[in-house]
């Protein structure tokens, strides 16, 4: 326990600021200026430090220190590896654009007045910071409650609307029962010795029963707030729900702290993960990634849509830990830290774009007060800044080059492509077919977003009102191109994003990626020869091909234009209504994946006065599991009742039989 | 006899007896609160002696204090005198409406003082005999207390309470009896034999049979009061028909004290047998009392009744850490006593004034309570999410060292007590929301709720959660040494 | 490293690439009267309709955003682009360090994105159901695509596209079954990815039936002259990978200038035989409804995963 | 001569207690149903002056007129007078029949006796056979007030249970220690009183005393 940790007590530093700056929401609680003038932009300073402090972490040595609070026998530890620093520093990066995005956002009240909702907000920033620090299972799973805790309040923030209560309701639910999985794994990591430090549990070495007991408990309870199939059944429901920066940093942030903590239990907690247990988690990630997405593309309300490509993205870096697991299981070093440096540079890129799109469709809503596709459209006129950011956010959640989506997915199919060198005869040929569908899984990203970008910002406006949709402020610009240019950045040099993550790999998995031989301009992961990619260049050539085009086209020919109605095979009166509408879009995908889908549709009947038409597209595991389960209990409850019938003498046998029982029992 | 003990003791005592004489005067609920305050004195200051010169016994060795007795004499009367304070402004708003005349006002403020004193007799004495003498008598006031009302249901919650615990408290009789009969051989006839301190110097040499019979019939009979499924039956209508200062008491205390009662029995019959018996049939009724209290609460439609059951279930929780034993677990055990008692009357302060706003029990009826009284609101929130076992608060550190400690020493228990707090939360958790979050449907009080126990309890249990006083800590570890 | 003759090469490709693109366009169109037994357009049609479309004058819808203006120059930039990354006559190429396979793949699904946001741009009801009918044949031929690359690029261990060549070409002759189910997938799919029969008809004008045609209606005068460019881009692109993929025989090892030399002919050979093939094809299938689409992808792209398998079974 | 014959004299007074229990639980009349409460009493009463004298053990005379004074006077006049005041003279029925009743009151006496026989052979006292009777006591009471439905019984029975105990201290243990006893005869007395207020409200509440109207409170 080294006490020399600068980097360490700055952090701790961070989030106690977050706490005050929250306390101070409180002193003016209904004060607009108070808020969005003062303590959102000192949150937004700092989440910059944090990422600073982070950045500089990742290369020093782990340190820890100890607080005099918690538990007598167990205080509070905390420590900052490279692991921490780099979650550390998505989480400042992150929260820095959606504070300053937030100045602009939070500005009038809804249910839940504003220094409240300033409250809740840094005290679920602070937390999840904390949830990264933490060194022993108590403060862990405090951090983790408080983060479950404040966010649930923040998705509840406009707590008049019953269905916003029920979804919070649910949220908090799964979030609990995943908390006392988490704790559960805890229990079994410490083996009844009653020292709860991860220093011990690190050197305690579980059998292979109780570890697998750990796993499992830990991928349950990961695996819930992470939203990962079959429990993610809360997450389309709270991301909506919640206020648009709120939905950023659940989707962006919180998600993550949940591959944090399963990363951390497996490889540095249990130390020694057992192959198979990467098949579970490859298998997982990719049911809910193609789920997830399949999802996606059948929604009709934009921030459902978001929230179910975030389970897509979970899925993916589920596969990707899967697969690190597996290549660290059978002794392939360098390839798991391939597999671990994909996965995690995934999540850095998660993070970015989507909390980016939820922002934007933060301001959409902001502009239109409306969230359902069916009525939105043509806003790349009304509001130019948010819908450029927008394309930025689809291109690189689409997965295309040169942008950091498609860098992630690059290095997650390389990953994939060394899995024939299994020494295990199924799980080599399994994986082609994982291979190809984490590409249908992209494809289909693509397919999904370009919904979501051409319904929301092209065409005609759906409805007359959105002519009058103003262009989001000056606060919400800047936290958006904040995060847009984190997009570009990433894209264009993820070279220097996947150096940090050496650190990371050397200390988990042994090695690192032999990367940076070829210089911050080149992507190759094993060698050159092998496979190497380099965004920047891609980009320059592509842009210089464009700008030699466009030039040549005006030096050739001409650049004359003039304006016309649109020409759509010339039908007489176009109107905004024969555009393809959101179910329309998605009608293919609901056609080719008919069995993912519990369908309802109602068609009008020929002599239909006024015909209506309507589609759902409900999720088959809420009737497979949950309502079996809520039945269960509701008999088990209903069961139980027949003890308390208010007949005393019955209630007087009850406790005459115990007592002959029990003297029977001791005879 | 030390002072402050005679103190404690004759403060409750002589309070009862002051206040049936003038206890329906406008300013006895202010004599109350007094004398509730001047017994948390002398307990504060007994335990600052303890603290100075270690575990004492007093009055021919009658009485005793030990750090397992002197935590919850200490947390006794501080609940004691919280409550008083609760129950000055709600016990007047009920006079006013009319639902308690004046002579159940004075029945109510002295028995409230009899009440406490009982519970400290219970705790501080040295005598199994005296104990269960002072355990019958806290039933006894408590059945005045609940049937304060009068109404065909606190008549019948009394009724039952009284020939249930009743039952039940004879049992326990026949059980300290058969301690009784196998001691006196060894100790010799006389008071001597029922001293819990000579039981416990001599313990390894009691018979095993007569101690296993005397145990199972304590169980029974104590049990009963800690509300054990399934003997549990009587408490959810006590705690939801009486007067709500008297169901926070019951939850938060008198559970506990016939808690400490059983945990006194356990340590002399694990002693004397050689077999973990006590132990297993604690772990036994613990995670039953867990499970069926869990799935009662999603039936609940009076909310005094569902976080009576609530209490079912943290019961059954303490228990079967008393059950596991060890260090960790007692601790535990001890430390969730504390943590629930606290939060538990804190709760039901806060459901008291949120039902005399809507003017009902049922949780149907309470809407929005956050629009029109933002502390109560906030009280029950605050006091829910505590109960349910989410940190900060301090319930959540001793159900986090219960549940490590189970699973590793008791795997098969883990996925019972998963289920069962996991439904425990969606009840509670899914009937509380609407009452506090939404729009509102209550109406305004003209009085002013008396926010301060509310708060000043819920801040001990968030103080709890992040930090421990040491020598608490001390205390605690001591008591944990005790109990084994 | 970069070499100056490698750069060379590179730009020779390029410039290849861009300028024969029309003329494989006109030769298929050429075929394919042929065996109609129509009266056959001139070979350099293609060239003329270009250079009359640059000149005719841009009519644009009022709510035209700069998207849809950029979009056809994207689009351009980046077939371009793809072009660059195949290699047709060397396989010395800088370019090839900076995108591999998986990148093609990456550049063409950025234009057909762009594509198809363009053809939602001025809000018809044919754009929208263009750009709907082409990312749905984009998602299912995208992935079998990358399956037919892998199998390739499993075989050669490496997605770089002159090692595959270079595997494939210049290493001893190995027959490999797997490449067998590749080259059905990949036809199929590039069937799809050029608006041919049996998926889409590139001649038809039916406003139901269409889907590359649906998206560009809105376009005119330049504009829709980069698009059509780029369209004939396309399939040089996926003719020239078909080639490499599964007849690389001829293409320069390195950059010997007169490997190069040699291999201008061989690979103008091989794209005449192709565009006869494919015109072959077009002649003997018959357009299918758009519904069946998604049936005919998903088959490509399942034997573009057996092919996968085929070679973890057969080949190591 | 009473050395010798006290501890049969005691064993027999066991028997009467045990038969008296027996005689409860098969009583239909309210009445008689004091009537033989009383006599328990009084069987209790005089077992414990024989145990007093032959052990010696003095403040067992006190716990013996403690009985006499409580249980053979004082409750049974509370109970009649109760009676009398709620006149309250019916049949008392029974959740289950008499026969069966005292088939389960039968299994329950071996029960008892089976626990009970190697704990007497550990005790010490002249009076050794007389716990496996006490406990029996204890259950027959116990099961009596199950298987009342009227609120009198049930608290007889609860009153029984109480001799019962009382008989196993004295017949295990010599009585317990006097200040307990006085406690606990103390409580009982408070209990009787605050039961007799409750006849009466729930009598103005319900007008009868049967318990099965005290079963609104319940979950369903």
């Amino acid at each position: 326990m080294t006490m020399s940790g600068a980097p360490v007590h700055e952090v701790l530093g961070v989030a106690c600021a977050w706490l005050l700056i929250g306390a101070l929401g409180l002193l003016r609680p209904a004060s607009v200026d108070w808020t969005t003038r003062f303590l959102y932009p000192a949150g937004a300073v700092a989440g910059l430090a944090l990422a600073a402090i982070a950045l500089s972490a990742i290369f020093q040595p782990a340190a820890s220190v100890v607080l005099p609070l918690g538990l007598p026998d167990l205080p509070f530890h905390v420590r900052l590896d490279a692991l921490s620093a780099f979650f550390l520093l998505l989480l400042g990066a992150v929260s820095a654009g959606v504070s300053i995005y937030a100045c602009g956002y939070f500005r009038q009240a809804q249910g839940t007045s504003l220094g409240l909702v300033c409250l809740y907000f840094h005290v679920f920033l602070a937390s999840m910071a904390l949830v990264m620090v933490a060194d022993d299972a108590y403060f862990f799973m405090v951090s983790w409650e408080t983060m479950a805790l404040s966010s649930f309040f923040l998705v509840t923030v406009d707590h008049d609307h019953a269905e916003i209560r029920k979804a919070g309701y649910l949220y908090l639910l799964i979030a609990h029962l995943g908390a006392i999985a988490i704790l559960l794994c805890f229990g079994a990591l410490q083996a009844g010795t009653g020292d709860y430090t991860f220093e011990h549990m690190r050197a305690l070495q579980p059998s292979a029963s109780w570890a697998t007991a750990a796993f499992l408990l830990a991928l349950v309870g990961f695996g819930a707030k992470a939203g990962i199939v079959p429990l993610h059944v809360w997450l389309p429901e709270a991301h909506p729900a919640a206020p648009s920066p709120v939905s950023a940093l659940l989707s962006g942030v919180m998600l993550k702290t949940a591959i944090y903590g399963l990363i951390r239990v497996t490889f540095d907690l249990i130390g020694s993960p057992l192959w198979w247990w990467g098949v579970l988690a490859l298998a997982l990630g990719l049911v809910s990634a193609l789920g997830g997405i399949v999802f996606a593309a059948v929604q009709i309300d934009m921030k459902r849509l978001l929230a179910y490509s975030s389970i897509e993205n979970i899925g993916l870096i589920f596969a990707g830990l899967g697969l690190t697991i597996i290549f660290h299981g059978f002794g392939m070093g360098a390839l798991a830290a391939l597999a671990l440096t994909a996965t995690l540079f995934h999540c850095l890129n998660h993070a970015v774009y989507k909390s980016l799109l939820f922002l934007c469709t933060g301001s959409v809503l902001h502009a239109t007060r409306e969230r359902s596709l069916g009525r939105l459209g043509g806003l790349i006129r009304r509001m130019p800044w948010v819908a450029w950011c927008a394309l930025i956010g689809t291109i690189a959640i689409a997965g295309l080059p040169p942008s950091n989506g498609f860098a992630s997915e690059w290095l997650l199919l390389q990953a994939f492509l060394f899995t024939p060198g299994l020494p295990h005869g199924y799980l080599n040929m399994l994986v082609p077919v994982a291979a190809a569908s984490v590409a249908l899984t992209a494809a289909l990203s693509g397919y999904v977003m370009v919904k979501f970008f051409g319904v929301v910002f092209l065409g005609q406006h759906r409805e007359a009102r959105l002519a009058e949709a103003q262009e989001a402020g000056v606060w919400e610009r800047t936290g958006l191109a904040w995060l847009a240019a984190a997009c570009i950045f990433l894209g264009l040099v993820p070279a220097t994003a996947i150096g940090l993550l050496g650190p990371i790999t050397r200390a988990l998995t042994g090695h690192g990626i032999g990367n940076l031989a070829q210089g911050w301009l080149f992507l190759a992961p094993i060698n050159a020869e092998r496979a190497s990619y380099s965004p920047l260049l891609v980009f320059a050539v592509t842009s210089l091909l464009v700008a030699v085009a466009w030039l040549a086209v005006r030096a050739f020919y001409h650049g004359r234009a003039c304006r016309a109605a649109a020409w759509g095979c010339g039908f007489p009166d176009q109107n905004a209504r024969m555009q393809d509408t959101a179910e329309g879009f998605g009608q293919p995908v609901r056609h080719v994946f008919e069995p993912f889908f519990r369908l309802e549709q109602h068609e009008p009947a020929p002599d239909d006065a006024n015909p209506r038409f309507s589609s759902s597209a409900e999720d088959r595991l809420w009737y497979w599991i949950y309502l079996p389960i809520a039945r269960a209990v509701a008999y088990l409850t209903a069961l139980v009742t027949l003890l308390q019938r208010g007949r005393i003498s019955v209630y007087l046998a009850y406790s005459f039989v115990t007592l002959l029982a029990l003297l029977l029992f001791i005879r | 006899m030390p002072a402050e003990m005679l103190l404690l003791l004759v403060s409750p005592l002589a309070g009862g007896l002051a206040l049936a004489l003038v206890g329906h005067r406008p300013r006895a609920a202010e004599v109350n609160a007094a004398f509730s305050t001047t017994t948390f004195a002398a307990a504060a200051a007994l335990v600052t002696r303890v603290v100075a010169d270690g575990p004492f016994d007093a009055f021919h060795r009658q009485f005793f204090v030990d750090p397992l007795n002197v935590f919850l004499v200490a947390l006794t009367a501080f609940v004691g005198m919280t409550t008083a304070l609760f129950s000055r402004p709600y016990m007047r708003v009920e006079r006013q409406h009319g639902r308690v005349s004046d002579g159940g006002m004075r029945l109510y403020h002295s028995m409230y003082q009899t009440f406490t004193f009982t519970m400290l007799l219970v705790l501080t004495t040295n005598n199994l005999g005296i104990m269960w003498v002072a355990m019958e008598a806290a039933t006894l006031t408590t059945v005045l207390l609940v049937a304060l009302y009068r109404t065909h249901a606190s008549l019948e919650a009394a009724w039952k309470y009284f020939i249930l615990c009743g039952v039940g408290i004879a049992q326990a009789l026949l059980g300290t009896i058969l301690v009784y009969f196998a001691s006196e051989k060894i100790l010799g006839a006389g008071t001597g034999a029922l001293l819990w301190t000579q039981l416990d110097s001599v313990k390894g040499r009691l018979e095993p049979g007569i101690i296993s019979i005397a145990f199972v019939f304590l169980l029974v009979g104590y049990g009963t009061k800690v509300g054990l499924v399934p003997l549990h039956n009587w408490l959810p209508d006590a705690h939801a028909e009486g007067p709500t200062p008297v169901s926070a008491v019951l939850s938060g205390l008198l559970l506990n004290v016939a808690l400490y009662a059983l945990i006194r029995f356990k340590v002399i019959t694990d002693g004397a047998l050689d077999r973990p018996f006590a132990s297993h049939l604690l772990i036994g009724f613990g995670l039953l009392s867990v499970a069926v209290a869990a799935l009662f609460l999603s039936r609940q439609r009076d909310v005094k009744r569902m976080f009576a059951y609530s209490s079912i279930e943290h019961m059954g929780l303490i228990t079967f850490a008393f059950g596991l034993g060890g260090p960790v677990a007692s601790f535990a055990g001890l430390l969730h006593m504390t943590m629930h008692s606290l939060t538990k009357s804190a709760i039901f302060f806060a459901v008291g004034h949120a039902t005399q706003k809507a003017g009902t029990q049922f949780m149907a009826d309470i809407r929005g309570l956050i629009r029109l009284s933002p502390t109560v609101g906030w009280g029950l929130t605050l006091g829910t999410v505590a109960i349910l076992g989410l940190p900060p608060f301090g319930v959540f550190a001793s159900e986090f060292l219960i549940l490590t400690q189970a699973i590793a020493q008791a795997p098969w228990a883990a996925p019972i007590l998963l289920a069962s707090l996991g439904i425990s939360f969606a009840a509670i958790f899914g009937k509380v929301q609407p009452m506090v979050f939404g729009e509102a449907s209550v109406a305004r009080l003209p009085h002013r709720p008396a926010l301060l126990p509310v708060f000043a309890h819920l801040l001990l249990v968030l103080m709890f959660g992040l930090y421990m006083p040491p020598y608490l800590a001390g205390w605690y570890r001591q008591a944990a040494a005790l109990i084994g | 490293m970069i070499s100056l003759s490698g750069v060379a090469a590179q730009f020779t490709e390029l410039a290849l690439a861009v300028l024969l693109a029309p003329l494989l366009t006109g030769w298929v169109n050429k075929c394919r009267a042929w065996l109609q037994n129509r009266s056959a357009p001139p070979l350099l049609q293609p060239y003329r309709a270009l250079n009359k479309l640059f000149q005719k004058e841009v009519v644009l819808a009022h709510n035209a955003s700069p998207l849809f203006r950029g979009a056809p120059y994207l689009i351009f930039g980046c077939l371009c682009a793809a072009a660059a990354i195949v290699p047709t006559l060397g396989t010395d190429l800088p370019l090839n360090a900076a995108a591999d396979a998986i990148a093609l793949v990456g550049l063409l699904a950025l234009a057909r994105m762009f594509i198809a946001l363009a053809g939602m741009d001025i809000g018809t009801a044919f754009g929208t159901l263009g750009a709907r009918r082409e990312m749905l044949v984009g998602f299912l031929a995208e992935p079998a695509l990358l399956m037919v690359l892998f199998t390739a690029s499993l075989i050669s261990s490496s997605t770089s596209l002159t090692t595959i060549v270079d595997t494939l070409a210049h290493r001893e002759f190995v027959i490999y079954p797997s490449m067998a189910f590749a080259g059905v997938a990949f036809t199929m799919v590039s069937l799809a990815e050029n608006a041919r029969i049996p998926v889409d008809n590139p001649a038809t004008h039916l406003e139901l039936t269409m889907i590359h045609e649906a998206m560009v209606l809105e376009y005119s005068g330049r504009h829709l002259a980069m698009i059509e460019w780029a369209a004939s881009l396309k399939l040089f692109v996926y003719s020239c990978l078909g080639l490499v993929l599964f007849f690389p025989f001829g293409i320069a090892g390195g950059s010997d200038w007169l490997g190069i030399v040699l291999a201008l002919p061989a690979l103008l050979a091989k794209l005449a035989a192709g565009g006869a093939a494919l015109a072959l094809i077009e002649m003997l299938l018959a357009k299918m409804r758009i519904f069946r689409a998604p049936e005919f992808l998903g088959t490509a792209f399942l034997l573009a995963v057996l092919a996968m398998l085929v070679h973890v079974l057969l080949e190591r | 001569m009473l050395q010798h014959y006290g501890p049969q004299l005691v064993n027999l007074l066991a028997a009467v207690m045990l038969l008296l229990a027996f005689a409860m639980l098969a009583q239909r009349r309210i009445m008689s149903l004091i009537n033989l409460f009383a006599a328990q009493g009084f069987t209790l009463f005089l077992s414990t002056i024989l145990v007093a004298s032959l052990t010696g053990q003095a403040h067992l005379y006190g716990s013996a007129l403690l009985t006499l004074a409580l249980k053979v006077l004082a409750l049974p006049w509370i109970l009649h007078r109760l009676i009398r005041r709620l006149n309250v003279k019916w049949d008392v029925e029974t959740l289950l029949n008499i026969p069966t009743t005292m088939l389960f009151g039968i299994v329950l006496v071996i029960l008892a006796f089976n626990l009970a026989s190697p704990l007497s052979l550990l005790a010490g006292t002249v009076t050794k056979s007389t716990l496996g009777i006490a406990l029996a006591c204890v259950l027959l009471s116990f099961l009596m007030m199950i298987t009342r439905s009227k609120a009198v019984p049930q608290v007889i029975g609860f009153l029984a249970m109480e001799n019962g105990l009382f008989f196993a201290a004295t017949g295990a243990v010599y009585g317990m220690p006097m200040v307990i006893e006085f406690g606990i005869a103390l409580d009982v007395l408070v209990a009787m009183l605050i039961l007799g207020i409750f006849f009466f409200q729930i009598r103005e509440r319900f007008d009868s005393l049967d318990t099965r109207h005290l079963e609104r409170l319940k979950d369903q």
